[in-house]
């Protein structure tokens, strides 16, 4: 039984996983119990009591009060304690301890942004250190998302009025997959981020390097490296084919018509005025979904990112 | 049956005329100041007793049949489960500020 | 009373073939427009729902908007409503008593009451308009220091708005009515559609007096 | 109850009615022509025109499932965009749930079999439920209409902010179900004065069949419900034009509201999907069972108490929605109260084949198929209700497992077991008992196989509406799609046989599985007005250990019967008048 909710689950990574997998075993235990045993009811009363002539004649039985009663306050019994465990770990869930580690997570179709208290912002890729209670702090740009990590049994709608949280303790050192679980549009599918947990001190030294990384990379290559780690690529492909948006590939130094049938170069002003307010100028046939980027790309890295787009030809 | 109660025209018109009354009266009481929230509980009460006069008298729920009458309460009880439940979230939601 | 059919006659021939007579087939009208009730109140209840999370959040929202709206006319109103529901009960008592000139003329002057009522509402629509307070995104008027009195405004327009519609609808029942009347259909053996009729112009009035203090009377 | 019976027996004088084997005339032919039928106010075709466009909803919504496993095959792209794929789920769920899972138990099946059952010859208001069905085809219209001018992607669920701000169909679509809405008010309205004012001579409360029990709960809910989702999504259409703002947060609104709103209905549309279909097995268990139900009064409560604790628990689906702690603990607490009733119900339906006479036809297989899947589905209800256990799955594979377990292994299961139940009542003809069960058998193994893979991957982590995904869940998603074109191919068995019977099945006699409710005592097909005599009930509709000959009674001389066979004369509590 054990070997069977295991299989069902992924790896629990954080320290509110086991309580969350102790009672999923505890409910397949329960259900499978009473589903085998309502089973063999079914086919032992189909064999047993099988019709045996067109007459034959069948007892009167209306009710019986006692059996009822049973079998409606044993599970009665077995729901209420089910009820009481799941609320008992939920409130373990909603209470954050005071010194959890903050980190702002913001939800847009269709990436996720993380803001470290250091000023940082990097895209699709959260970083955490182990051993150590991490609270987000998340909303949205646009529609809601749903930030979701399955092997830390952790899940939270993230809404675009408000502020909402999370907190995990992640066991040790490795990588888990993060998923936006509330239907946000074309890509919702796409936007899947990777969350690192580092040790402690690794933690430290990411945090303290993370801006000055790629200082030495040539713009080109630092280019290449932004595209995909702003996951521009989710909707720009770069060998021609179509996605939500505008193929990168053969695109620069070409005229552009836009939605209200003005033309525009696909040129340096242009890119950056796409990267920074999306919206103003939308390429004919393509829906108005991108998120801005001000505020988490510099320019020195759009630069990076022109160069790369120059290349593309 | 019940359901051919016939009124007299003069007590028809008692039940206008305590209507028009009772719509002066909540107007009234909006002159003098009553504080929050007995305010609304005060124009709500006169409502539901403007209400229970209509649904009793003009509509004979007084003399129909019980089960008409359980009919309307049971709507006015879903509607208190709609506005009561969704009140357990709007009025209790406690949001993180960020700190950063 | 000219027709030529016997008291007896007449008193079968409205039974539809399932009923087994005539007062089965009214209370079963009767008791199939209470139900129709409340579907409608639960239908304005979503409205109240959503007036009454906006306003447990924004109390000030409220008590400044509705400054904007004019009391004076909301009373007028409501007399005005309150007195078609008694016309609509009168026409009951005239159907019942077999007087069916009575029946039409209070019939006429409900549905005068109900239009009275309308042009009213045109009226403070029109003046709503004008100063820019429109529904949704066109809200444009500047008057309230608040950010959310668009959403006072739409969800004044959504109920307002439905229950106009409602009285609209109620004017197009009772005009059916009359020509059902002049054609000599009701009797004091037969008078539902007159009967349910009321008992909808009722409900409508009673939204109404709630309506009328939830948004004109916030002090 | 007592009092009021007592105080109302009345004499009657009756005789028996057999009913007519094999009839000349019945409703079919009684009145020919499509304009016959497009005017018609008879509950009996009004209910079989219903059945054909829930059929042909079914149809199109299975074809869309396919179509969405087929592109699943792949963790990437198949065959389809995202866009299309995003639209074509939305529209599987869409249809699925408003076109085909709300009508068809109780608009079709129902409105055909509720007055049979009863002994009246139609239900209150005909024309009413004439309108009923013309809303429903306009709303159909409408929708329809819309899908091909743009379609709609925002999932079944219409959520704001994403549904006021995308660029498809939204506006149309919502307006269209919000016409169809009508409909099932109608219907319900119908229903409840029907089963209150036109019951025939002896149908006591307790001697209502459980069938109509689960309907009126039904009912009930349909009415006091489907106003609610119609303020909705009128809010919604008028976010959409106008930009009203209560629920769009761009324009200062909150969408969490608009979710309690939309599951202040649709949640209890799930009861209005499932309690019918309770409804079905209880007849069928009992009949096939040839044995007095047991614990009628239990069952027929318990429906009520789906009903009215479905009104309470429409919060769990927004566990993680951001709504207040305090709210989630009450939801969280009521949802696991709806499961008690639910499973006393299993009970007791066991409890009823005990030392029956079981005959295992074709809706006795579907109704064992259903106890088997309905557990399993109420169970992961359980699962999914529990506070800290739901953050994990909540919107994940499991949802859609457990779903699909109550609404296809749960309702459409049911709804066939009673398609098959009534087939020779309705059309007069047998189908084919060999491929009736082999058919059932493969639609309950190839459903099995599409969505207990699908418990495993939501566990581990796949979530719902993706339109790619990660590798690891590809072994998971190709069983569950294999599992899909069994039952793809079990339908179309189904379609086969089914259509055969039509043309060339034998006669259906008036009572093929013999039993004792109402409706097996009016011929095969029955006759325009149901029955020629006013039926009289002495007995509850399950007392299998009393004569045949007690079930078909009518007032003596109400008709110029041919069929005189016993006179007598019974005590009968005077119904029809009695009061509440």
């Amino acid at each position: 039984m054990n070997k069977f909710s295991e299989y069902m689950l992924p790896p629990a990574k954080s320290t509110l996983a086991g309580e969350t997998d102790a009672l999923f075993h505890f409910i397949n235990v329960i259900s499978l119990t009473f589903l085998l045993g309502i089973t063999l009811a079914i086919i032992y009363f189909i064999w047993k009591y099988r019709r045996k002539s067109e007459n034959d004649v069948t007892p009167v039985i209306s009710h019986n009060n006692k059996l009822e009663i049973t079998w409606s306050v044993i599970p009665l019994i077995l729901v209420i304690i089910v009820f009481g465990w799941g609320f008992a770990d939920y409130t373990t869930y909603k209470t954050a301890p005071d010194d959890a580690y903050e980190i702002r997570v913001v939800g847009k179709s269709w990436l996720w942004e993380f803001h470290y208290e250091s000023g940082y912002v990097s895209v699709n890729e959260l970083h955490v250190p182990a051993e150590r209670p991490v609270k987000l702090v998340m909303s949205s740009d646009d529609v809601i998302h749903s930030f979701y990590i399955p092997e830390f049994r952790t899940k939270m709608d993230v809404l675009p009025n408000r502020y909402t949280q999370i907190w995990f303790e992640a066991m040790e050192p490795g990588e888990s997959v993060v998923f936006c679980t509330e239907y946000c549009g074309t890509s919702h599918s796409q936007m899947i981020a990777t969350a690192f947990v580092h040790s402690e001190e690794d933690f430290e030294t990411w945090l303290e390097t993370a801006g000055s990384a790629d200082d030495d990379l040539e713009p080109v290559e630092l280019g290449e490296q932004l595209v995909e780690r702003n996951a521009c690529l989710t909707c720009h492909s770069t060998d021609g084919s179509q996605l939500q948006g505008p193929s990168f590939q053969g695109s620069w130094g070409t005229e552009r018509t836009l939605e209200d049938g003005s033309t525009v170069t696909f040129d340096e002003n242009y890119v950056r005025e796409s990267i920074l307010e999306p919206q103003t100028k939308i390429v004919e046939g393509f829906p108005p979904v991108m998120p801005p980027y001000a505020g988490s790309l510099d320019d020195r890295q759009i630069d990076a990112i022109i160069e790369y787009l120059k290349t593309l030809q | 049956m019940s359901g051919h109660h016939i009124s007299s025209a003069k007590f028809l018109w008692i039940i206008a005329t305590s209507l028009f009354f009772l719509t002066f009266v909540t107007v009234a009481v909006t002159w003098i100041n009553i504080p929050e929230p007995w305010n609304v509980v005060m124009a709500i009460a006169i409502a539901c007793v403007k209400a229970t006069l209509v649904l009793a008298f003009f509509m004979n729920l007084y003399w129909d049949s019980r089960f008409n009458t359980m009919l309307f309460i049971a709507s006015i009880m879903f509607f208190f489960i709609l506005i009561g439940i969704t009140l357990l979230d709007t009025l209790f939601r406690v949001d993180p500020v960020p700190s950063f | 009373m000219s027709d030529t059919t016997t008291a007896e006659e007449r008193k079968v021939q409205h039974v539809q073939h399932h009923f087994v007579d005539g007062e089965q087939q009214f209370e079963t009208a009767k008791l199939g427009m209470w139900v129709f009730l409340v579907t409608e109140i639960l239908f304005f209840g979503g409205l109240f729902a959503a007036y009454i999370v906006y306003r447990s959040w924004y109390p000030e929202l409220y008590t400044m908007a509705s400054t904007e709206l004019d009391t004076f006319w909301g009373t007028v109103n409501t007399i005005v409503l309150i007195g078609s529901s008694l016309t609509v009960a009168m026409a009951i008592r005239s159907a019942q008593l077999n007087q069916i000139k009575g029946l039409i003329y209070n019939l006429y002057i409900t549905i005068g009451l109900a239009c009275t009522f309308m042009v009213i509402k045109y009226f403070e629509y029109a003046h709503k308009f004008e100063i820019g307070i429109l529904p949704g995104r066109h809200y444009t008027y500047e008057g309230i220091a608040h950010e959310k009195a668009n959403i006072f405004f739409s969800i004044y327009y959504m109920m307002t708005g439905l229950h106009g519609i409602h009285v609209i609808i109620g004017i197009g029942l009772m005009i059916w009515l009359v020509v059902k009347a002049k054609r000599n259909i009701f009797h004091s053996e037969y008078y539902t559609p007159v009967e349910i009729t009321g008992l909808y112009w009722h409900l409508v009035d009673i939204i109404w007096i709630f309506l009328f203090p939830l948004l004109y009377l916030i002090d | 109850m007592a009092t009021t019976e007592a105080s109302n027996i009345k004499k009657i004088q009756v005789q028996r009615y057999k009913p007519e084997e094999y009839p000349e005339k019945h409703f079919m032919n009684q009145e020919k022509g499509i304009w016959a039928w497009m005017t018609t106010v008879d509950h009996k075709k009004i209910g079989l025109m219903f059945l054909c466009s829930a059929l042909f909803f079914f149809f199109v919504g299975g074809v869309l499932a396919l179509l969405l496993r087929t592109e699943l095959l792949t963790p990437a792209r198949s065959f389809m965009d995202s866009n299309v794929y995003n639209q074509v789920f939305t529209l599987h769920g869409a249809i699925m749930i408003f076109f085909f899972l709300i009508p068809a138990v109780p608009s079709a099946l129902g409105n055909f079999v509720l007055p049979l059952q009863l002994g009246a010859k139609d239900v209150a208001f005909p024309r009413l439920n004439l309108a009923s069905f013309y809303i429903y085809v306009t709303g159909a219209v409408i929708v329809l209409y819309a899908i091909f001018t743009g379609g709609i992607d925002t999932g079944w669920t219409f959520y704001t902010p994403y549904s006021a701000t995308t660029s498809t169909n939204v506006l149309l679509i919502t307006f269209g179900l919000f016409i169809l809405g009508f409909s099932s008010i109608l219907t319900g309205l119908n229903f409840i004065v029907t089963i209150h004012k036109l019951r025939a001579p002896g149908i006591t409360w307790n001697r209502l069949p459980l069938n109509l029990w689960a309907l009126y709960a039904t009912s009930i809910i349909q009415v006091l419900a489907t106003p609610v989702l119609a303020i909705t999504l009128l809010l919604l259409t008028m976010e959409r034009a106008l930009g009203i703002g209560i629920f769009d947060p761009n324009l200062g609104g909150d969408p969490v509201l608009f979710q309690h709103f939309f599951w202040f209905y649709s949640h209890p549309a799930v009861y209005i999907m499932i309690v019918p279909g309770f409804g079905i097995i209880s007849e069928v268990i009992s009949t096939f069972s040839k044995k007095i139900i047991f614990g009628y009064w239990a069952i027929a409560l318990s429906s009520l108490a789906i009903a009215l604790i479905g009104f309470l628990v429409w919060g769990h689906h927004m566990f993680v929605s951001g709504q207040s702690s305090l709210a989630n603990m009450v939801f969280s607490f009521l949802t696991f109260l709806v499961g008690i009733p639910t499973g006393i119900k299993i009970f007791n339906w066991i409890a009823t084949m005990y030392r029956g006479s079981i005959d295992l036809k074709t809706p006795m297989l579907y109704a064992m198929a259903f106890l088997f899947l309905f557990t399993i589905g109420g169970f992961t209800g359980i699962m999914i209700g529990t506070l800290s256990v739901n953050i994990h799955l909540h919107d994940t594979y499991y949802i859609v497992a457990h779903f699909h377990y109550v609404m296809m292994g749960g309702m459409a299961i049911a709804f066939l077991a009673g398609l098959h139940y009534w087939w020779p009542k309705i059309f007069g003809k047998m189908y084919s008992e060999f491929w009736g069960r082999i058919s059932c058998a493969l639609i309950f193994i190839g459903f099995n196989m599409t969505f207990l893979p699908q418990f495993v991957m939501g566990s581990q982590g796949m979530p719902r509406r993706y339109h790619n995904y990660i590798d690891q869940f590809q072994p998971f998603h190709q069983l569950s799609t294999v599992g899909a074109y069994t039952m793809g191919v079990a339908f179309l068995i189904m379609a086969a046989y089914l259509l055969y019977s039509l043309l060339k099945g034998p006669k259906a006699p008036a009572n093929p599985w013999g039993s004792r409710a109402m409706e097996w005592q009016a011929s095969s097909p029955p006759t325009l007005h149901n029955f020629e005599h006013t039926p009289v009930i002495i007995n509850g509709p399950y007392d299998y250990h009393k004569p045949m000959s007690e079930f078909q009674l009518g007032i003596a001389g109400s008709h110029n019967g041919h069929h005189d066979h016993a006179k007598g004369s019974v005590n009968v509590p005077e119904t029809v008048t009695e009061k509440e």
